[in-house]
């Protein structure tokens, strides 16, 4: 069995054209060695999955597969959504393939678990995908670079950007886990500090094919905007029962965390007029444009959040190796966090101490199919979200590691 | 009752088997049952297979229409070997069975019971016909199978195969449990079938009953034919037959 | 059936005659060493956390074995036990400070008591209602899982320390906690061998095979069914708990029904009812997991294959196959 | 305004035929399961790839061959059933003198195999499919906005209940279905060519599910995870009507659906695990189901 189990692992880094590295090389070598571990099976694969992937080989292609005269190297991995195997593979990867640096899809369980690991390791790790807001509270750990968005950066900013659009009253349809619960209550403070109200809320079970129950129940309430805090196929199908329900007639739908693939799936006709918080959208100007064709023509899809923040992040970690000339994780880390990020994702990006990647995010209506001109053209843009608007401030943050900061 | 039914048809004494037996082995899973049984039956004969519980007969028929897990040997029905058959088509080659306990249907009205078996051969009785043998079933027709009485049951376990043109007929123990009115009547059909023409073969532990219907007796014990007894001796053979059977 | 010659069909499972078994216990006892070594060697060539993680798993089927293979019990709920274990320890040594052998030691009981209760009503009924039932009420165990707010949701308890073993064994270091892994798996291990050749084992055994005939034989067949549960149930506990200091956290999917599934395949793969099929299954089915994840999407898909090849052609699992082979109960 | 528990009862009206609505979905689809299971003795876990091929067969004929929502809904489940034939043919027919679990083992790695390759060509996040120009809109009631298409959903599916109903009791075909759920060995030494019905039946089955997943493709996000969460209610549904109960997957679909739609006013964090408590306290209770004959 054993035997059987080396070769499938041999074909599997064959078919990947990496390496499985002998378990003598170590972490210097003469190569840098980056890891996508990802979601690429399961809801979240079309939101990162092989596009992210694919991103990230955009980013090495743009070093010209080199940096610092090391060449560079790339292994992904799908955890299945599980903690263990995710966590299991990042530890064998470091201890055993030499792999640099961590970079994490969607899921927050594993996100957390391989910032521990990662932290353990003195590895640099850069969450994408996860929306857990205590990688860089509770849990921040002077590794982890939290890179795309958070479940602060999609309430805050929506939070106020909605009620400063004249959405006073509220309802929430709260998918009934931690993520469904922190955008809750980081929106709900937003609002009453905005001045709005929150007229009721309903906790929905993770993957309860059937909204119209639920959306009734929000329609009978009275409220003006009816925010989804959930994801996936939940938001999909919610929003599939609301345009049914003619619940966009009398109250404002809002999406709180949605990929543009997601508005791809639902088609136009449905998810019209839906409000959403997006960090990125490939059709904001012209550099963002030719990025999303070259995407587009590698992959047929146009790029989301995760997949430009995957590129982006390998970026910033290889312009990090170059001028340093070094891979260990405090050196690569600290200049990171020295230098701001520019580049097709971002503007002016600034990592902070607490590893939060902050940002401008960017409220979108949906267009109608009638305004819809081209293939994708997807979004408008009805306003664009401060970063530190939609990040924690030091003063509420639980990371030690800042707050204890003199700086 | 039909005249036709009851017109007479004299048997060919020595005409081909219609059905063959020929050293038989079956197994229930593990458990080897059969050991070689074999015996003939004649078109228009009324054969009894005869033996203790569990020497065998039950199986035997099991094995000859071919629901039996795993069977080995011969059988031919007409000269057409059926051994490895489906037991589907063993049933087309003009087979009727009537399993032990009757195999009345209970999701199955009267009338469904009744009608369930495909037709097998042109030439079976029609429903009409059935009805008037058993005026029982028609009264009943609408009812649950498994509603009826015993003996209603085992009209209807016999009526059913009677529509499908089979000419030979396996029953399994069709007396057993029923009140001697019952057996009687039973007996009357079984030898109404005979006259026309049907060829029956019988598993019977009564064997004061089988000598009212039956041509020849076949004893079975474990899994063999060990001896076989034509009706007309059977009284001689009476303190012999009392030893296999164990009475 | 009346007719059924029923004399020869019943001895055909009765256990092997004394010469047989001794020479069935010889080699048992020698593959138990060879194990033993083959654990030994292991960490030099595989990843050790690959390895404790196989160990995880393998006593997990063990355990599901034992209520499947030798109980006769199919159980579509072994998910609580091990999840509901995992959070208790995993709870118990991040913020109770507990040390690792008592956190693992109250995660056992957890899965023992919730097995009790689980165990108690689910013996109530057989076959398929069964299962259903150990399903039904892993889905509450779930559910309460996902509500309990001690065990963060779907971000689990995360960072669990692995702290030191006694107060004294640094367990922190791979090779530390692998020995003790290692202990761990071998002793529940040959627990659960002693089980199974005891009386009690035997009794079950009848019980499986049929059950009306151990009754009307004077066993009470419902209180090995549930001490049988219970076991297996703690077993299964046992595993959980060890699972969360390995990967220092413990998550929602412990608890999901999929894990309960994905225990009924690797006992089947490796065949169940042996002793050692199990971790056979768990050993495939892991690395399939592990190493498959490069292929990204296909993962599920050969996943489905292995299952429906198991099925169609190797019904007794690898061990059952070889045990036939070598025409010994492995 | 009249209230219950605090809950008006136009409102509860409302969800009420939410309930029922959603409880069409589970009849059809436990019918298709207790169908199956009555005569197969297979507990068929592909159940819900083959709703979710349903949905998708639907998508792919508007796409790919432009054919709409009608022909679909005939179409759909035929290729489905066909699928299930083949499937049936070439795996399952290998399992019927084993135990329940291989069955369930074999379709839960079929179901995987599908839900993989689907996943692998058409993505995780699904994809649209328009409610037919005909039955789009919606009627005011007076207790609530009810769109034309999901009462669609309520008729159709209690047209197909009713219709494969009246099929399995009222027809020759049905009546050796019966007969063979009860003694195939019988039936099958009658001349009956059960081998053919029970691969007919599997068909069925499955083009049920597929004829359910056209239904919700226009409702619901063409996902081909759609299938995989929904399985298990449906298996618990059969469980709490008695397996293989034809009436009883039927009443029990629509009457869990009522229930479900309730607790989701109540306490919607308990309406995917409700099922589930009612199943174990059937079972507990009443071993063969509602609706089951023996145990």
């Amino acid at each position: 069995m054993i035997s059987k189990a080396r070769l499938l692992a041999g074909a599997a880094m064959l078919g990947l054209a990496a390496q499985d590295a002998p378990a003598a090389a170590q972490v210097s070598g003469d190569t840098i060695k980056i890891g996508l571990i990802t979601d690429m099976s399961g809801m979240y694969a079309d939101a990162d999955g092989s596009g992210g992937a694919e991103a990230v080989r955009m980013a090495i292609e743009d070093f010209g597969g080199e940096v610092a005269g090391n060449k560079i190297e790339f292994v992904v991995a799908d955890h299945q959504n599980k903690a263990d195997i995710g966590a299991a593979r990042v530890r064998e990867w470091i201890d055993r393939d030499g792999v640099d640096m961590v970079i994490a899809g969607p899921n927050s369980s594993v996100g957390l678990a391989v910032a521990k690991i990662a932290a353990d390791k003195k590895k640099p790790f850069i969450a994408i995908g996860s929306t857990s807001s205590r990688l860089t509270n509770e849990e921040c750990t002077p590794f982890t670079i939290h890179y795309a968005y958070d479940t602060v950066s999609l309430s805050k900013g929506t939070g106020a950007a909605v009620v400063a659009d004249g959405g006073k009253s509220w309802f929430f349809l709260t998918a009934d886990y931690v993520f469904g619960a922190s955008i809750e209550k980081d929106t709900r403070a937003v609002i009453a500090a905005k001045g709005g109200t929150v007229a009721g809320s309903i906790k929905h079970p993770l993957g309860a094919s059937d909204f119209s129950s639920f959306l009734l129940q929000a329609q009978g309430s009275g409220a003006d905007v009816l925010a989804l805090a959930n994801a996936g196929a939940d938001t999909i199908n919610a929003i599939k029962a609301a345009d049914e329900f003619g619940v966009g007639q009398s109250m404002k739908l809002v999406a709180m965390n949605m990929y543009l693939t997601d508005v791809h799936a639902l088609g136009l006709q449905v998810a019209k007029g839906l409000y959403m918080t997006d960090g990125w959208y490939w059709d904001l100007n012209d550099e963002t444009r030719a990025w999303g064709k070259k995407f587009f023509d590698r992959t047929n899809k146009m790029p989301t959040l995760l997949q430009v923040a995957d590129y982006s992040a390998v970026r910033t970690y290889l312009e990090a190796v170059k001028a340093t000339g070094a891979d260990d994780g405090e050196t690569i880390v600290a200049r990171m966090k020295a230098t701001p990020v520019n580049d097709v994702f971002v503007k002016d990006g600034v990592i902070r101490p607490d590893g939060r990647m902050v940002h401008d995010m960017y409220l979108m209506q949906v267009k109608t199919p009638e305004e819809s001109k081209y293939p994708w053209d997807y979004y408008k843009l009805v306003k664009v979200i401060p970063g530190e608007d939609a990040a924690t401030s030091k003063a509420e943050s639980r990371c030690t590691l800042w707050t204890n900061a003199t700086q | 009752m039909p005249e036709a039914l009851l017109a007479e048809r004299p048997v060919p004494a020595s005409a081909a088997p219609l059905l063959s037996v020929d050293d038989l082995e079956g197994w229930y899973g593990e458990s080897h049952v059969l050991h070689g049984v074999g015996f003939d039956v004649k078109p228009g004969e009324v054969v009894t297979l005869l033996g203790r519980n569990g020497a065998g007969k039950t199986t035997t028929l099991r094995a000859i229409i071919g629901i039996l897990g795993r069977r080995r040997g011969s059988v031919t029905v007409k000269g057409v070997e059926a051994i490895a058959m489906p037991s589907r088509l063993i049933a087309r080659l003009g087979v009727g069975y009537v399993p032990e306990e009757r195999g009345i249907f209970a999701s199955l009205t009267v009338a469904e019971n009744l009608t369930l078996p495909p037709q097998v051969k042109p030439g079976g009785l029609t429903l009409k016909q059935i009805y008037e043998l058993f005026p029982n079933l028609e009264e009943r027709a609408g009812s649950q199978g498994t509603k009826l009485s015993g003996g209603e049951q085992q009209m209807l376990a016999i009526g059913r195969i009677l529509r499908t043109g089979a000419k030979l007929l396996l029953l399994d123990e069709p007396t057993e449990g029923l009140a001697p009115v019952i057996v009687e009547q039973i007996g009357r059909t079984l030898r109404m079938l005979k006259t026309e023409g049907f060829t029956i073969l019988l598993v019977e532990q009564n064997f004061r009953f089988a000598q009212t219907v039956a041509d020849r007796h076949v004893v079975i014990e474990q899994g063999r034919v060990i001896d076989t007894i034509p009706n007309a001796d059977l009284d001689a053979n009476l303190g012999k037959l009392k030893t296999y059977l164990g009475v | 059936m009346v007719d059924i010659a029923s004399g020869s069909a019943a001895p055909a499972r009765i256990p092997a005659t004394g010469g047989a078994s001794r020479d069935a216990a010889a080699l048992h006892r020698a593959i138990f060493i060879g194990l033993a070594a083959l654990l030994v060697v292991a960490p030099f060539a595989l990843y050790p956390v690959f390895l404790m993680k196989v160990m995880c798993f393998a006593l997990f089927a063990v355990a599901f074995n034992l209520l499947l293979g030798y109980g006769g019990l199919l159980s579509f709920g072994h998910a609580a036990y091990f999840g509901m274990a995992s959070y208790a320890a995993a709870y118990a040594a991040k913020v109770w400070g507990f040390t690792p052998e008592l956190a693992i030691l109250l995660g056992t009981f957890v899965g023992g008591l919730l097995g009790l209760v689980f165990g108690a009503l689910a013996i109530r009924r057989q076959g398929i209602y069964f299962s259903m039932i150990t399903l039904a009420l892993a889905q509450m165990a779930f559910f309460f899982c996902l509500q309990a707010p001690f065990t963060g949701g779907e971000d689990g308890i995360q960072g669990v320390p692995r702290g030191k073993l006694f107060g004294l064994i640094d367990l922190s270091d791979d090779r530390a906690l692998y020995v003790f892994v290692a202990i761990v798996f071998l002793g529940a291990l040959a627990l659960v061998y002693r089980i199974i050749h005891s009386p009690f084992g035997q009794a079950l055994k009848a019980i499986r095979d049929n059950e009306p005939r151990a009754i009307s034989l004077g066993y009470r067949a419902s209180q090995y069914k549930l001490a049988v549960f219970v076991l297996s149930a703690s077993l299964a506990g046992l595993a959980g708990a060890t699972k969360a200091f390995v990967f220092q956290l413990a998550t929602l999917t412990d608890v999901h029904w999929s894990m309960s599934g994905e225990v009924v395949l690797m006992t089947l793969v490796g065949g169940m009812g042996t002793i050692f099929g199990p971790l056979v299954g768990a050993l495939v089915t892991v690395t399939m997991q592990n190493y498959l994840a490069q292929f990204g999407a296909w993962v599920t898909i050969i996943q489905g294959v292995v299952f429906v090849v198991c099925v169609l052609l190797f019904r007794q699992g690898v061990v059952g196959l070889i045990a036939k082979f070598i025409r010994k109960p492995l | 305004m009249a209230t219950l528990f605090g809950v008006p009862l136009q409102a509860l009206s409302g969800q009420l035929l939410l309930g029922l609505i959603n409880g069409s979905f589970y009849a059809i689809l436990s019918l298709g399961l207790a169908v199956i299971f009555g005569l197969l003795n297979i507990i068929n876990f592909a159940h819900g790839a083959q709703y979710m091929m349903g949905a998708f067969v639907a998508w792919m004929l508007l796409n790919y061959a432009g054919v709409g929502y009608w022909p679909a809904l005939l179409i759909a489940p035929v290729f489905v059933g066909l699928s299930g034939v083949l499937l049936e043919r070439v795996l399952i027919a290998r399992l019927y003198k084993l135990d329940h679990l291989y069955g369930l083992l074999l379709t839960f790695g079929v179901a995987l195999i599908v839900q993989g390759l689907f996943r692998n060509h058409f993505g995780a996040s699904g994809l649209p499919y328009a409610i037919p120009a005909e039955l789009s809109g919606g009627h005011r009631l007076p207790f609530m906005f009810l769109p034309t298409y999901r009462g669609w959903v309520v008729v159709a599916s209690l047209a197909v209940c009713l219709a494969t109903w009246l099929a399995i009791e009222k027809t020759k075909l049905g009546a050796y279905l019966r007969a063979a759920t009860e003694n195939p060995a019988l039936v099958q030494a009658f001349g009956v060519n059960v081998p053919l019905l029970l691969t007919l039946t599997y068909g069925f089955g499955v083009a049920l599910a597929g004829f359910a997943g056209v239904l919700a493709a226009p409702v619901l996000s063409v996902n081909p995870n759609m299938g995989a969460d929904i399985i298990i209610v449906v298996f618990a549904v059969v469980v709490i009507g008695g397996m293989g109960s034809i009436l009883g997957a039927i009443v029990t679909g629509f009457g869990l659906g009522v229930v479900e739609g309730l607790v989701k006013v109540f306490y919607p964090e308990g309406s995917a695990t409700v099922i589930f408590v009612i199943m174990a306290l059937v079972l507990l209770v009443k071993p063969a189901g509602l609706f089951g004959r023996t145990a």
